[in-house]
């Protein structure tokens, strides 16, 4: 810089303060943590899973590369695969459920009405939670004895000991059911302020051309809050497919294997089985699995994000 | 080198003086993982230690089924994090091979830990290879409890012997003891929700293979032969798993969920008949202010199954509180002090006898010790080391975890109905030959060998 | 704008929405109520919706700090440690990651910085499962020294949260008009004073929730903390693993005050910036 | 085909009254601009048109029909919005055929009359395109089309131009008024440009806090403002308007005010305080007759005429528009007068019109 | 006090070239206006002149001074944006004072300067209020204050009137000229309205994708465009271009078009296609003279004037300003003529202007 007339001293602020140099300052940090902390981590992984380490078997950095083998025995593990499996019917289940009532909830709420602030404030509660809390709140309500059962016998007449925790399909459901009372909360956050955002004129002028409420709904509002939709899949998902509080905290993930979920599962062979590098193989395997869904989520939500953001031009 | 003192714990104290001395402390704190249901009892006897040798202990509490993933993780890590830990049995081969669990057998040697006092079977426990790596701190084998008040109820016995033919009282074997759980089912309202069940066990994930395996050993069967090729599949296993399954009826509807916590105040609070579990449910069964059944209680040698015309009572060394240290440990010798201390005959009987304990008689000394009787009942200790001498261990080789896990949701898929009895064994089997391959066929042999001496010879105690 | 027919629909819209609301409360009534009951009435059927005797002393018992009396399968929970631990791991952790997400939500909304691909390629390290880099994470640590450290902790929900900053604090600065920065600049305002006296206090709201909702994950995480920690530092989520995991538990009573008091300050919190919460939600997808 | 009658209309939102009882008749075919100062009650009042907006009091009627609490797709007219409000996730096509789906048209059909519309309004190459893709007066266009396609009887446009640039307003402004000349349905037009509000109104409607102010055709508004509001509303620059007093003269009044004064023959104003408006373009630059003199403060050419400043020694100066080509010079001293039979006299105190 | 000087100036954002290579020198103390069509680099200009955007060639001065490198606060300027960009976390006290605080003024000389300027804008009883709640002049006022209050030699404003409405926006524009006659800063002033940029700048400049088109003063402009662009871009209605060919003729040329020809005496202008261009004030309506038939085929009256479209056989529809007065109907049949000396031609390829 020859600027001899501007005043102030001080060279490096100054160097500081060019833009090519500033714009970059927030992402030295940022991506010195990513290449620190995740990227040697993640190698790490990988060279993990070429070996056929396990704890009781000397130190990793003397074990011998065995090529693919831990991955074979990955995916030749049935229970593995089966975890893998459950994980994403879970998701399957309980996401779907989890953005029908969210989204459901947000549209009862969406126009102003008497108690329309306390409702949402009590939607909201679950997701200020923590897991663990609902975990252990809900294994208090769901014994066998527990006032569930009991408000189940008041509906159906009759005494219910339905044993929610420790029967196969119940354990299950209870094990959802826990995501879907907590996380339908963030839904309902998410589709409040996606309605919120929707524009009010092309709403109008549906109206005006005579179109009913649903033909609004379904051609006008539905296709405009596609990316939140988008957002709303793919937060969930992320959080859902990586489940492991609830089962951990309502059923050990039993009974048998009915709540082993894929994490619950590879704690189980990394820390108690001590097979680090099937492990290692598996959470690969994983997370192909998620990122190839994840990926196409994120995806859509680009390719709606960028009409949206063009659109906002108009 | 044997520090001064006539007993042990006067050797351990004398050993931990001359440890902190040579280190130049005088006061020092070591950090110990248990699990935390297990924090109760020691404190106070810690204290004292403390008190003498100024070192003391802090708690690093584990929930139960996680210290051998804890453990494991240090076994990585090399942290030293914690000096030694409570931990049982099954996850000693693991630990030694992962290098984490220190051999201790030229400190037993110095300290000379009265050993020799130990039950047989107890301390066996604690060997690996033909090591030692731990001191053994609480006999957990089995004991089956039943009502005796319920028996004498007016009426009970004639009306039992009317139906089965013969006094009701301990059963001698896995039938009896269906018949007086179904004899016992008191569901006046038929609602399904009996006001007493006929029996309890522990059916819960990661708990209740322990129990089938103990009727499995009374059935005479093996996990392995010698080759290590499972066994459970046969006969043996088929049928003694079909009589797990069939006493489950009798049991609350949540035992599939429940383990100690959720079990022993159930039965202290009389709601069922019998119940097969851990020793210690005499301190929850005769505790004056929590427990209903005070002294309406019986506590009988563990049932078997009559084979080749002989009954054979098998008891299962069912988890078993031991004191390791770790490899990674900053004072290895302080902590092998502490635990020589608290297993030492003395001081084990106070803890045995405290009014919280966890720890189970599993000295010739508790037998005779007027506090321990006190606490436990006289004839529940006696019947407890008398079940010793038919106390079989669990499968302690390399691996032994992931074993019994896979067995465990054998058991537990067949129980919920989910696959047949005869699938959940075969499934277990292949499962067990995978790991046997993976982890290497002839260590395991090797392993199997060294365990099998800890195998009962008896086959009902004297 | 008015709905002609369905007379019934806020009728019908009340009871939908009174039927959640029981749905969601009834877990949180129950474990508040249970937390002033006394042990004999955790469990007893029929059920106690309120306790007959309520008791304080399930709070007393796990503020209390040092040892006290245990008891057979009861173990008595210890809370201020954890608190303090979580409140330093989750607040500190969390504050590091709000400033250094808006930061680049910031660079990025105004230069470009790192490509349009950006704030896609930083939400898909949120897609990876804690348990994947579990494993590994507790090899690298030890080499680093950061096992069971507030300061491993700390980095690894830095790493985790910073997505969710990015992506939450990207609607708020691009609410925030570039002429008004450009008018400070011309004003002769460094880019730090445009930041601090122009964006800073424009974006409050946004940091406010930003932090409050990654504090929210941070705070409730399990399965790193679990992994990476084992003397020295303990949190909440880990310490009623502890205790809660499904073989154990039935303390309902002094577990249930843990999870009221657990839950309290996010909850007061919450309500209190409820109204920007759903701001930060929009993730700018949607403008007026 | 179809008028619009609107009696004693109003709207109140919480404290602010929108729309004040207003009534209006617009005969079928008739194109009506509504202007006024924002905030005054414009969009409120066609929406309630619309429908989009229950009114609080009062009654609308659509040709024979009371249409007042009918849902606005049941009133069979077309709207624009000043957004344009097209549909973003939509094609053109879809956008135009969307009013025909929501009636059930016949595929077929939607799609004979789309490109039939299209070609009208010279959109008929853009059908495939999105929205987002659109020049701002092609996008306009596909707004007209979207509404013209089921031929509404009623055309309601709230500032539809406002968001295009000087050059393209022209331009839509003439296509719209001869789209009117086709159609011949009758246009409610809201906006806030002059320019617009003059060339293409049948009829003008002012509108100021909520009430109408004058109705009429838009040389009459101009020319003949009803009242103060009015004459200050309309025209670029304002209406000059002097404050001073009317005397009572023997053969008509006279207007005095500070450095002026005038005589105004054959009018019976009455006495008292008054306002004297004259719009710059009917003040002259004159060398004889009744005139008073000035100095030009200020000159702003503006291309084709210029205006000019003058200090009379009154309190404010006077605008005169001039034609382009005089030479002037600030400072000059130069004479005025008004046009006379230009002149609007207004009461000082409720601004209402006194000459008559 | 500074003028400015641009030298090949150029921005370029990717593959667009906002701005192309301008050079342009404005003395201390001139009000310049830049105008142009949307998109043509007049905001990118600023910027650079500001500091907010880097060039990517060429330099600017202020002054003695090389600005190009300094950082924006550096070059003693003051800026005012169309969105005003009042800060709406700070008071108007704060608005103002913020420049100071930023030079570390001590704070009773800010309480003190902040009320002299906030006098002079007449916006003192409003520094305890927020942005929020003013008006759009109070508003726009504010964001001169804050401008002003630390006297920069430079103002560069990018539309700033253009969010108020038309009353207000006459009244500002005289207040800004005033300003700038007190203040005799140097003046770089961005606007899309002509009647601002005709009557404030003392020059303009006519930019046109990225390039000048024009310098020169505002009557220069409209009345002697430099070419086709320019000629079209000023004046509201446009210009009317008619194409046709020139024929060099003893004495001079001539003009023929469709239906049209005119003898162009003493000019030399070759042959050729050429345009000819006269804005609509300059058709006038005749009964004699060299004059063509057209009949009327639109009429808009705007108050002061009325537009008259004449349909005169060629291609498109000429307009004509003529006096409100003219008594008109569509139909009617009538001569028109253009004013010769208002004339001008351009080559049709290139759009250069031909007469000189
Ligand atoms: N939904 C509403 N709630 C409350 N007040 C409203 C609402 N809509 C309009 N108003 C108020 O009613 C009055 C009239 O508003 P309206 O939009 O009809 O004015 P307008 O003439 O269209 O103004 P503009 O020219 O700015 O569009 C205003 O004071 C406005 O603030
Ligand atoms: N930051 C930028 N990145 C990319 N292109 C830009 C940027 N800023 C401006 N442009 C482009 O540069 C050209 C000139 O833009 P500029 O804003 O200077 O135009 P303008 O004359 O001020 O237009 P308007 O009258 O609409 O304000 C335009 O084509 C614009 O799209
Ligand atoms: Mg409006
Ligand atoms: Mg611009």
């Amino acid at each position: 810089m020859t600027a001899a007339g501007a005043p102030g001293a001080g060279r490096l602020r100054r160097w500081l303060e060019r833009e090519r140099v500033f714009k970059w300052l927030p992402f030295v940090p940022v991506q010195g943590l990513f290449a620190l902390l995740l990227l040697p981590n993640f190698l790490l992984l990988v060279y993990l899973s070429l070996l056929s380490w396990r704890i009781t078997r000397g130190a990793w950095w003397n074990a011998a590369f065995t090529g693919l083998d831990s991955f074979q025995r990955a995916l030749e593990d049935s229970r593995f695969l089966w975890a893998l499996a459950r994980t994403f019917a879970f998701a399957a289940v309980a996401v779907p459920l989890e953005l029908l009532l969210g989204f459901g909830l947000a549209m009862l709420c969406r126009r102003s009405f008497r108690g329309r602030r306390i409702y949402t404030s009590v939607f909201l509660l679950p997701m200020m939670i923590v897991p663990a809390v609902v975990g252990y709140d809900l294994s208090m309500l769901l014994i066998d004895q527990g006032p569930f059962n009991q408000l189940l016998s008041l509906f159906a007449g009759r005494t219910v000991t339905v044993r929610w925790l420790s029967e196969y399909t119940p354990a299950q459901l209870a094990v959802i059911g826990a995501d879907v009372w907590q996380w339908t909360a963030l839904t309902f956050l998410v589709f409040t302020a996606g309605l919120a955002g929707l524009p009010e004129e092309p709403i109008r002028a549906a109206r005006v051309m005579g179109a009913s409420r649903w033909q609004i709904f379904w051609h006008i509002e539905l296709p405009l809050l596609k990316p939140v939709i988008a957002i709303a899949v793919i937060l969930r998902s992320m959080e859902a497919l990586k489940m492991f509080d609830y089962p951990m905290l309502l059923t050990q993930a039993g009974p048998g294997n009915a709540t082993e979920t894929v994490a619950v599962y590879l704690w189980r062979v990394g820390w108690e089985f001590a097979r680090v590098s099937d492990a290692a193989a598996m959470s690969l395997i994983l997370l192909v699995a998620v990122a190839m869904y994840i990926l196409v989520a994120i995806r859509v939500l680009r390719r709606e994000r960028r009409r949206l953001t063009e659109e906002g031009a108009v | 080198q044997t520090p001064a003192g006539t007993t042990a714990d006067a050797r351990a104290v004398a050993g931990a003086k001359a440890y902190m001395q040579s280190k130049g402390l005088t006061s020092l704190k070591l950090n110990m993982m248990m699990p935390s249901i297990f924090t109760a009892g020691s404190t106070v006897e810690m204290a004292n230690f403390e008190k003498e040798t100024g070192i003391g202990v802090n708690y690093f509490e584990v929930g139960i089924l996680q210290i051998q993933a804890k453990a494991m993780s240090e076994a990585v890590a090399k942290s030293g994090s914690f000096d030694f830990w409570i931990g049982d049995p099954i996850s000693l081969p693991d630990l030694a091979e992962a290098g984490l669990a220190k051999p201790i057998d030229d400190l037993v040697a110095r300290g000379k830990a009265d050993l020799d006092d130990i039950v047989p079977g107890f301390q066996e426990q604690a060997r690996y290879k033909g090591k030692t790596y731990g001191l053994v701190a609480d006999g957990d084998n089995f004991i089956l409890a039943i009502r005796k008040d319920l028996i004498d109820a007016p009426g009970e016995r004639q009306k039992f012997k009317a139906k089965y033919g013969w006094e009701p009282g301990c059963p001698d074997t896995y039938e009896q003891w269906y018949q007086l759980a179904e004899f016992f089912t008191r569901d006046p309202k038929g609602a399904g929700v009996p006001e007493v069940y006929g029996a309890m066990g522990y059916r819960a994930r990661s708990w209740g293979w322990r129990w089938w395996l103990q009727q499995f050993y009374a059935k005479g069967g093996m996990p392995f032969d010698d080759n290590l090729k499972p066994l459970i599949a046969g006969k043996e296993g088929l049928e003694s798993l079909r009589d797990y399954i069939a006493l489950t009826k009798f049991m609350p509807k949540d035992i599939l969920g429940w383990a100690t916590p959720q079990a022993y105040p159930f039965y202290a609070g009389g709601n069922a008949f019998s119940i097969m579990t851990y020793p210690s449910i005499a301190i929850a069964a005769e505790h004056p202010e929590r427990s209903k059944i005070v002294g309406k209680n019986r506590y009988c040698l563990v049932p078997g199954y009559v084979v080749g015309g002989k009954l054979v009572r098998r008891s299962l060394q069912g988890y078993g509180n031991i004191f390791y240290v770790s490899s990674y440990a900053k004072h290895p010798e302080a902590a092998y002090w502490l635990a020589q201390y608290l297993t030492s005959k003395e001081v084990s009987a106070r803890l045995v006898s405290g009014p919280n304990s966890v720890y189970d008689p599993y000295r010739r000394s508790h037998l005779t010790d007027a506090r321990v009787i006190k606490a436990r009942t006289k004839e529940m200790v006696e019947t407890h080391l008398k079940n010793a001498q038919v106390m079989a261990p669990m499968i302690l080789i390399q691996g032994a975890v992931e074993y019994n896990d896979v067995l465990d949701q054998n058991i537990q898929e067949a129980l919920l109905g989910k696959i047949t009895a005869e699938d959940a064994l075969k499934n277990t089997a292949a499962a067990w030959e995978k790991i046997t391959n993976q982890i290497g066929r002839k260590q395991q042999i090797e392993g199997w060998k060294a365990i099998k001496p800890a195998f009962p010879t008896k086959n009902v105690p004297d | 704008m008015r709905q002609r027919g369905f007379p019934l629909f806020p009728l019908v819209r009340h009871t939908l929405l009174l039927a959640w609301a029981a749905v969601t409360l009834f877990p949180i009534y129950w474990m508040v109520m249970t937390s002033f009951k006394q042990a004999a009435e955790w469990v007893t059927w029929p059920p106690r919706w309120f306790p007959h005797e309520p008791t304080l002393v399930n709070y007393v018992k796990v503020l209390t700090p040092g040892t006290s009396t245990f008891e057979l399968g009861r173990q008595t929970l210890k809370i201020l440690k954890p608190i303090g631990d979580s409140l330093i791991v989750s607040g500190i952790g969390s504050l590091i990651a709000v400033l250094l997400g808006s930061a680049l939500a910031y660079s990025w909304a105004r230069f470009g910085t790192g490509g349009r691909s950006y704030p896609y390629n930083i939400l898909s390290i949120r897609m990876v499962p804690p348990i994947v880099i579990a494993v590994p994470f507790v090899v690298y640590f030890v080499t680093l020294r950061l096992l069971d450290t507030y300061t491993g902790l700390i980095l690894v929900y830095l790493a985790t949260s910073l997505p969710y900053v990015i992506w939450m604090m990207l609607a708020f600065v691009e609410e925030v008009p570039v002429e008004l920065e450009r008018a400070a600049r011309v004003m002769g305002a460094s880019r730090w004073k445009v930041l601090r006296s122009v964006v800073l206090p424009l974006t409050a709201s946004g940091l406010v929730v930003t932090f409050l909702f990654v504090f929210i994950l941070n705070w409730s995480e399990l399965l790193l903390a679990m992994t990476l920690t084992n003397t020295e530092v303990s949190t909440i989520p880990i310490q009623l693993n502890k205790f809660q995991s499904a073989n154990e538990g039935r303390d309902y009573g002094p577990q249930a005050a843990i999870g009221t008091i657990a839950t309290l300050p996010v909850v007061v919190l919450g309500f209190l910036i409820q109204k920007h919460l759903l701001r930060g939600f929009s993730f700018g997808l949607l403008r007026k | 085909m179809a008028g619009i009658r609107l009696e004693r209309l109003g709207k109140v939102f919480g404290a602010t009254r929108a729309v004040d009882g207003i009534d209006l008749t617009i005969p079928d075919g008739e194109f009506v601009v509504l202007v006024g100062p924002s905030g005054c009650g414009k969009t409120t009042t066609l929406n309630m048109i619309a429908g989009l907006e229950v009114p609080t009091s009062g009654d609308i009627w659509i040709g024979d029909d009371r249409v007042t609490d009918w849902e606005p797709g049941d009133r069979s007219l077309g709207m624009v919005f000043q957004s344009l409000a097209l549909f973003p996730h939509m094609t053109v096509f879809d956008n135009i055929a969307f009013p025909l789906r929501v009636k059930r048209v016949a595929p077929a059909e939607i799609e004979r009359r789309v490109r039939a519309v299209g070609d009208t309004v010279h959109v008929g190459h853009l059908l495939a395109k999105r929205p987002a893709t659109l020049s701002g007066g092609e996008a306009q266009r596909v707004a007209l089309a979207r509404t013209l396609v089921v031929e509404p009887s009623v055309f309601l446009m709230d500032e539809p131009l406002s968001s295009l640039d000087a050059k393209l307003r022209v331009e839509m402004r003439t296509e719209i008024k001869r789209l009117h000349g086709t159609l011949r349905s009758t246009f409610v037009y809201v906006t806030h440009d002059q320019a617009e509000a003059m060339t293409m109104a049948d009829r003008i409607v002012v509108m100021h806090q909520g009430r109408i102010q004058q109705v009429g055709r838009p040389l009459e508004v101009y020319g003949n403002p009803a009242n103060r509001f009015v004459a200050g509303f309309f025209g670029v620059p304002a209406m000059n308007f002097v404050e001073g007093e009317l005397h009572a003269e023997s053969g008509g009044a006279r207007f005095v005010a500070q450095a002026l004064g005038l005589s105004l023959p054959g009018q019976r104003l009455g006495s008292g305080p008054a306002v004297l408006g004259v719009r710059p373009e009917h003040v002259r630059l004159v060398s004889a007759g009744e005139s008073w003199p000035a100095a030009v403060s200020l000159i702003e050419p503006l291309g084709d005429a210029t205006l000019v400043f003058l200090d009379y020694g009154g309190p404010s100066s006077l605008v005169a528009k001039v034609d382009a080509e005089e030479k002037l010079a600030v400072g000059d001293r130069r004479s005025f007068t008004f046009r006379r039979d230009r002149i609007v006299l207004f009461d000082a105190a409720t601004g209402g019109r006194l000459s008559t």
